[in-house]
């Protein structure tokens, strides 16, 4: 516990989502929900970069995003759910249950193989929701207005405070994990598997419990994104340009620190906002040439903008 | 005023207060302008045959009630006496990303009301969310009965009648006129539009025309794929002559092009339900001898009817677009005209610039006049239009060197829709019972 | 040093296609024995050391440890009950410090799955490592990052790493390959009386004779998959097929002409 | 023909070589000796243009070649073999060998196939055979014969007895014997000389830390002279840190 | 029986176009090992081209028989022009970046162009019917079909014996195998890889913008027709093994007739077939069918 309450990353994550969540308060609606959209993306980027930590990237994870969404539409279609608790749950456990799964199989794969049955079992599943008619086909499902153990709040400010909560507790789990002797393994398979397997950790197991991790957060985001937009379908959820853009948005976060996955979606989603409203036929021109921009000038991210000065204050203070 | 409102939206995101406080609407008393969101299909293989004809459709009728041109009984300028100021949305995307930028008008732009959406997917995304931001909608052109078979809502409005009756004139029509027809199969897209327009058909076929028989491969191939190949094929090994189809962006193209080239209209009776933006844009190339609809008295079936409205209409159009107006031009300025009449009304009745609930109020069971027809908001509490909705043949016309559509019927709407209340499906299920054709 | 052996390995096997890599290779090791593997190059010796510690599985015979039958055991499961290796080039983790590479390697050593949760950075763990880190004359570079040590600090982090569970079996592959010749001797002192200290059995392959003839009890020759020779050092080293396939043609007087032999002259 | 004016190569900004210096004249053969890892095969990579140089000159017959790029220094008739032979499995061994000639587009391809035929036979009564059947020794051969191809005037060795049969290994020295004789110059990079030493004009020890003399004698009691010595980076790395885990195998093949 | 020679003929029809597009991704995998998102772009810009052009020329009163040259024109200027921009502009300083970050480039080279494509096109969907209705239709076993659908088959077909000509039998082709085999010793061996990578990328392109522009007849060329065809090509492209050019052809196949199966028995399974074959082939032959396989690395 002091260890936790040690950690500059854990302050800094607990105070700026406090922030964010007061502000919220404050913000007009629009600005509300954009941020709420950056966060989950956020969360399903936090997912990849722990992933990325042990030297892999999925260019499916999607799968987890989408399947997160729809376990919350098909819980309130299905049972009636509105509930955040269960709502969130559920997506995480399905998440996680198919990651768990799916794991055993994709723990085996490195590199552009890995990439490429995460992305098969993605479109596998788009494929599914797209043509079945039960599960919504293109049109998917609206997803009503969450409820707060019983309370609806009036206002979307609340929920974009108990989405930076959800935020706020996953980002300390991850930094906890990553901190650990476990979660330091990760970058230890990246960096050499052969030693891992040989000081007598199994490389497989270390990737799979990392994968599950990821899939959850993946999962915890669909669901998330599900009640904060009143939608889910498909081609916003499950597609591959999805994946694509999650990708996007974890280079353009940059790995260093778990808080820069979420100042990474809100980031993403500002300038898709602006660029739609500058530009409603090239604003997908205007988020490549961002993404070229970021490989070409910045490849350790936004995240290295904000670490020197970062590094320079936790000078100060020791 | 706008501008004011603009100012205090710019001022609560600097100080971070207020802003909930003073909703887009507080306590306005009068106003000079308001913005209204027209979303339509500005891109993607809908923003041809519908999306942007739409778009025009209710360009032309804004600007033609802001100046005060349009023709009895609209001649009054202005909605309430406000000019009314469109911002224009893409509807491609998918529905989340509608539902993101619905969002976005509502809340960022601050609009008053929004008036649009073609595709029934995004219809049925967006309704909640309008509902849940209190805002004015009027849904224009999309036909997926479920919006108001499966809730009731206070603030969505629909001046497009339902997709039901289209299927059950169509098989009316079927009746009328193919009545021998041995069987039928279709094609139609996999979301909510192209599998309720398939049920209804159906149920429709099974009670006006019931020893035809119904295919047991009917297709619902993803919308925009634009390869149909495989489809034809298991279309032209079926037996059942009759092709149904609701396709109705840049597919029902795609699919008339690659099936003409194989003969497939040589051995198939073909229906379509929406197509009629091919029958312009393919023009000699579209096969004769189709069954057409355009959901109303719209379009290519209306294009010669004369009365002043539709006459304004069609040549203001002709002139500004250089194209004929389409059923989606139609369908637009119908929803504006909507619009009209109930701020008009509400201010009449309420005397001064009406509220929101004012017009609501006012829009509530409305039945007007359109260029063509007549519109009632009958079903689904008041907010939900029935009209009568008509079948022709296509034809291309060698001297005219323009399409034509021959042997036109129109059913009225007591007989192609279910009494109030009435799950449309079920009643279609039970046999029709208090239809009157 | 006990008499039951803690590694038996009977006519272990193993060919890739049409290569054969070992045959029918028997050995007995004791606990706290030095065992040098000698060979040239292809002879077998790597897949040999792949197959006791499971990299490769033999295609015949068995290798028992403590009684147990470990053939085809995954490496983690053997590094798990006691048989770890280090390697010719050596393994760490490039990207960090030389601490977090022991850190890494006593939290996988501790066997309680729960302290892997805990924080990597353990006060007691990192005291730990630096007592590793002192024995092993690599504490000043306790904060460089791994991609930066000499070749010869990189080995000795990475016999450092294989040593720190305390294994009953260690398998050194040429642990003074790339080392300048200052530090070998250093390394090996260190490396052997750790290990006579715990009485782990040490299987030393090495191409320096020096060093074989230094520290090892006993010699095994190989040579294209096989035993030759299994002797005390001096009686291997004297064997005239040894000299002439390993050892190198012998010519008395040209002997200057092999580096390894005029380097510390 | 062949000068490095203090070469400093850097590999994922690793320092690899470090003021490296050499010098070879046609004719004449010189053995750059020193263990795994102490930056030989960076050294020969240097010179044909695989790796890039931070600073200092390479000179090829007084023409500054720095910076030119490896199809260049082809042209200019210097071949390569790496360490691990590195032929395509699919291709003939003739196709093997032409590849250069294609590339560079020499001239006289079939009277430099001939004379690569001539100089070692062996090569041609397997010349039709796929890379991927021929024993490691064969490969060899192969890979020597394949740096012939553009090589005309200088060649660079990497290991050429590494991993190689004792017979196999002297008649390789035999083939350099003859090559030599022929006026090439060759620059080979060993870990291992005891092949190749006594045809050897010149040693020059690649180790890191500090210059070692080392006078090496031949068989008829001569001494090769120590030429020079390269210093290399003090700071050794233990490898490029990306495939840690392909090495494995290693002797074992 | 006639169901099966439908399902036969629409299988190899669409697979013919696919194999067009996918063997100019699986090349530029293979001798530049970049996995092209862009591709898709490719593809799409053919398509474009084609379409407009047709129109363009047949509005002008060309002969519908111009429209074949169009074709061809279409594509090989699109591979020249965009390729040629694309490896120059943005691969070329990007061979030396993580595997990671070339994938996202091409990706947001894939989004530019994208909407470059609206920017230049506009946003209403093109038809360009002229050289299929030209060819008509023929019957076969029962079923009309259109003759400009089987000859994409023998246009994939031709296509196929010149990648195979030009791997196996030119000296072209073998300079590209040791580049392929080995970047490194290609450069050793004096092999100008830049210059390859230059003309592998700008025939990769050209074959890409060859199966649009093909295919560009048959369907409404409209907004968002590259982002199906990518997922599919990769689908292909991993099924028969990166890099070969027999994989393409058996992917192309597979993935064609395992498509052509279910939209005549199980339309719902359409998209999930192919990518659970993906997956499937993935798990037991990461390598793809056609790729040696090699041993796996712990």
């Amino acid at each position: 516990m002091r260890s936790l309450t040690g950690d500059r990353t854990v302050r800094g994550v607990l105070i700026g989502f406090t922030l964010l969540a007061i502000a919220g308060f404050f913000l007009p609606a629009w600005i509300v929900n954009n941020v709420m959209f950056g966060l989950a993306r956020g969360l399903a980027v936090l997912g990849l970069l722990v992933l990325l930590r042990t030297g892999l990237v999925s260019f499916g994870h999607a799968l987890y995003f989408g399947l997160g969404a729809y376990s919350v539409a098909l819980l309130e279609q299905l049972a009636g759910v509105t509930e955040l608790v269960p709502r969130l749950a559920g997506a995480v456990v399905v998440a996680g249950g198919l990651g768990w799964i799916l794991g055993f199989v994709l723990r085996r794969y490195r590199g552009i193989f890995f990439a490429m049955l995460s992305l098969a079992f993605s479109m596998a599943l788009y494929g599914i929701l797209v043509k079945t008619e039960s599960l919504g086909s293109t049109d998917g499902f609206s997803v009503s207005p969450t409820v707060l153990f019983g309370w609806s709040p009036e206002t979307r400010h609340v929920f974009l405070a108990m989405v930076a909560a959800v935020c706020a507790f996953a980002a300390i789990v991850v930094q906890v994990y990553l901190a650990s002797a476990l979660g330091h393994l990760t970058t230890a398979v990246r960096d050499n598997e052969i030693r891992v397997e040989y000081l007598g950790y199994p490389v497989a197991r270390s990737i799979h419990t990392t994968y599950v991790l990821s899939a959850m957060l993946a999962g915890a985001a669909g669901g998330i994104m599900a009640m904060a937009l009143g939608q889910v379908d498909p081609d916003s959820m499950v597609n591959w340009t999805v994946s694509g853009e999650l990708v996007f948005i974890t280079i353009m976060a940059g790995a260093g620190n778990v808080a820069a996955p979420f100042i990474g979606g809100v980031v993403f989603e500002f300038i898709r906002t602006y660029a739609f409203e500058l530009a409603p036929h090239a604003w997908q021109l205007i988020v490549g040439a961002t993404l070229l921009a970021i490989i070409f000038f910045l490849p350790n991210g936004l995240w290295s903008l904000i670490e020197k000065p970062w590094k320079k204050l936790e000078k100060r203070r020791d | 005023m706008h501008s004011m409102f603009n100012r205090v939206h710019r001022l609560a995101l600097g100080l971070g207060v207020l802003a909930t406080a003073l909703g887009p609407y507080g306590a306005v008393t009068a106003k000079d302008s308001i913005d209204v969101g027209v979303v339509a299909f500005l891109s993607g293989p809908a923003a041809g045959p519908f999306g942007v004809p739409g778009k025009n459709g209710a360009e032309l009728v804004i600007d033609a009630i802001n100046a005060g041109t349009l023709p009895a009984p609209y001649d009054t300028a202005g909605f309430a006496g406000a000019t009314l100021n469109p911002i224009h949305i893409d509807e491609s995307g998918g529905n989340a990303k509608q539902v993101a930028e619905y969002r976005n008008l509502v809340e960022k732009q601050g609009v008053d009301a929004v008036i649009g959406y073609i595709s029934s997917g995004t219809c049925l995304a967006v309704t909640p969310v309008a509902e849940e931001l209190k805002k004015l909608t009027i849904l224009s052109v999309c036909g997926t009965p479920r919006i108001f078979e499966d809730g009731d809502w206070t603030h969505i409005f629909r001046t497009q009648a339902h997709a039901v009756g289209d299927s059950i004139a169509a098989a009316l029509y079927v009746r009328d006129n193919f009545g021998d027809v041995a069987g039928y199969t279709g094609i139609n897209q996999n979301y909510a539009w192209g599998q309720d327009s398939w049920k209804s058909f159906s149920l429709a076929m099974g009670h006006f025309v019931p020893k035809a028989e119904v295919s047991s491969t009917p297709q619902f191939p993803k919308i925009f794929a634009g390869q149909y190949g495989t489809e034809i094929s298991t279309l032209a090994l079926d037996d059942a002559e009759l092709v149904h189809s609701s396709f109705w962006d840049g597919d029902i193209e795609a699919f008339v092009v690659q099936a003409k080239v194989r003969g497939f209209f040589d051995n198939k009776q073909f229906l379509s339900t929406v197509g009629a933006s091919a029958i312009d844009s393919l023009g000699s190339e579209f096969p004769d001898g189709t069954i057409i609809g355009t959901r109303g008295e719209i379009g290519i079936l209306v294009r010669e009817k004369s009365g002043p409205l539709n006459t304004w209409f069609v040549n203001a159009y002709r002139e500004r677009y250089g194209a004929w107006p389409l059923g989606p031009s139609y369908q637009y300025a119908q929803a504006v005209l909507a619009l009209k009449i109930a701020m008009d009304k509400a201010a009449r009745d309420h005397g001064g610039f009406p509220t929101q609930d004012q017009v609501i109020a006012a829009m509530k069971g409305l039945s007007f006049e359109t260029f063509a027809g007549r519109i009632e908001l009958a079903l689904g509490n008041g907010h939900q239009a029935v009209h009568p909705v008509g079948y022709g043949i296509t034809r291309w016309n060698d001297e005219t060197g323009e399409p034509e559509v021959t042997n036109i019927t129109f059913y009225p709407s007591k007989c192609i829709y279910p009494p109030a209340g009435k799950p449309s499906l079920d009643w279609l299920a039970e046999g029709m019972p208090g239809s009157d054709c | 040093m006990t008499d039951a052996p803690i590694l038996c390995v009977t006519g272990l096997c193993k060919s890739f296609g049409a290569v054969v890599a070992a045959r029918d290779i028997s050995v007995d090791v004791a606990a706290g024995e030095v065992v040098g593997i000698i060979g040239a190059n292809g002879a077998g010796k790597t897949v040999f050391v792949n197959m006791i510690t499971g990299y490769l599985k033999p295609s015949r015979g068995t290798i028992t440890f403590a009684g147990t039958d470990i053939t085809g055991i995954r490496p983690c499961d053997a590094a798990h009950i006691g048989v770890c290796r280090s390697f010719q080039t050596s393994q760490v983790f490039m990207t960090m410090s030389v601490l977090d590479n022991l850190l890494i390697a006593t939290a996988i050593a501790s066997k309680g799955r729960t302290s892997l949760l805990r924080p990597l950075r353990d006060d007691a763990r990192i005291t730990q490592c630096e007592a590793i880190l002192n024995r092993y004359g690599i504490r000043e570079y306790r904060d460089r990052v791994a991609s930066t040590l000499s070749q010869g600090a990189s080995k000795l982090l990475d016999i450092a790493m294989a040593g720190v569970s305390e294994p009953r079996v260690l398998l050194l592959d040429e642990p003074t390959s790339g080392v300048s010749v200052e530090e070998k001797y250093d390394i090996m002192d260190v490396v052997i009386s750790a290990s006579r200290r715990q009485g782990t059995a040490v299987l030393l392959i090495e191409h320096d004779m020096e060093i074989v003839e230094r520290y090892a009890d006993r010699v095994l020759a190989f040579d294209q998959g096989e035993k030759i020779c299994d002797a005390p050092p001096r009686q291997v080293l004297a064997d005239p097929r040894v000299r002439a396939l390993i050892v190198g043609p012998d010519d008395a007087d040209d002997s200057t002409a092999r580096p390894r032999e005029t380097t510390d002259a | 023909m062949l000068e490095v004016h203090r070469i400093d190569v850097d590999i994922a900004s690793v320092s690899i070589l470090r003021n490296a210096a050499l010098d070879l004249q046609a004719g004449q053969m010189v053995g750059l000796i020193g263990r795994n890892g102490a930056g030989k095969t960076t050294f020969l990579r240097a010179i044909m243009g695989l790796a890039s140089i931070r600073s200092g000159q390479v000179t090829f017959d007084h023409a500054d070649i720095t910076q030119a790029p490896p199809q260049r220094r082809a042209l200019l008739g210097i071949g390569y073999m790496p360490e691990d032979r590195r032929l395509v499995p699919s291709m003939t061994a003739e196709d093997n060998i032409t590849v250069p000639a294609w590339s560079v587009g020499i001239p006289d391809q079939e009277d430099r196939l001939a004379w690569i035929y001539d100089v070692m036979p062996e090569t041609k009564v397997f010349r039709h055979r796929p890379a991927s059947s021929l024993s490691g020794g064969q490969q060899k051969l192969v890979a020597l014969a394949r740096a012939l191809m553009a090589g005309n005037r200088l060649l660079l060795l990497d290991e050429p007895s590494e991993g190689v049969a004792p017979a196999l290994a002297r008649r390789m020295s035999e083939i350099l014997h003859t090559l030599k004789d022929d006026g090439l110059g060759i620059l080979i990079a060993e870990s291992n000389v005891r092949h190749c030493a006594d045809l050897m004009d010149r040693m020059f020890a690649i180790e890191r830390g500090a210059v070692e003399s080392r006078p090496l004698r031949r068989k008829n009691g001569g001494t090769v002279p120590v030429a020079g010595a390269i210093p290399v980076a003090d700071a050794s790395p233990a490898g490029v840190p990306a495939r840690a885990s392909g090495e494995l195998a290693g002797d074992s093949t | 029986m006639q169901t099966i020679v439908a399902v036969l003929i629409d299988g190899l029809s669409y697979s013919s176009y696919l194999f067009i597009v996918s063997v100019g991704l699986t090349i530029i995998f293979g001798v530049m090992k970049i996995l092209n998102v862009a591709h898709g772009s490719f593809y799409a810009w053919g398509a474009y081209a084609a379409a407009y052009f047709i129109g363009l020329f047949h509005g002008m009163g060309f002969p519908h028989w111009f429209g074949f040259v169009l074709i061809a024109v279409s594509a090989v200027a699109v591979g020249a022009i965009i390729g040629l921009a694309i490896e120059r502009i943005i691969l070329r300083k990007m061979y030396e970046h993580e595997e990671v970050h070339i994938l996202l480039a091409t990706f947001g080279v894939f989004l530019i162009l994208e909407d470059v494509i609206l920017l230049v096109f506009g946003v209403n969907p093109y038809f360009a019917y002229q050289p299929m209705a030209l060819l008509g239709s023929v019957k076969i076993a029962g079923v009309t079909r259109d003759v400009y659908s089987l000859t994409l088959i023998g246009l994939a077909i031709v296509i196929a014996l010149a990648c195979w000509l030009c791997l196996a039998r030119s000296k072209w082709g073998k300079i590209l195998k040791v580049v392929i085999f080995d970047r490194e010793i290609g450069l050793a061996m004096g092999i100008n890889v830049n210059a390859v990578y230059v003309y592998t990328f700008v025939a990769g392109a050209m074959l890409g913008a060859l199966g649009g522009a093909a295919i560009a007849p048959t369907l409404s060329v409209s907004p968002g027709i590259g982002i199906d065809v990518i997922v599919l090509s990769f689908a292909v492209v991993v099924i028969g093994g990166m890099g070969s050019i027999a994989g393409a052809i058996i992917g192309a196949l597979m993935v064609g007739l395992l498509r052509a199966t279910a939209v005549h028995f199980v339309p719902e399974l359409e998209l999930f077939v192919i990518f659970a074959v993906m997956a499937a082939v993935l798990m037991v032959r990461p390598e793809g069918l056609f790729a040696p396989a090699r041993a796996r690395r712990i």
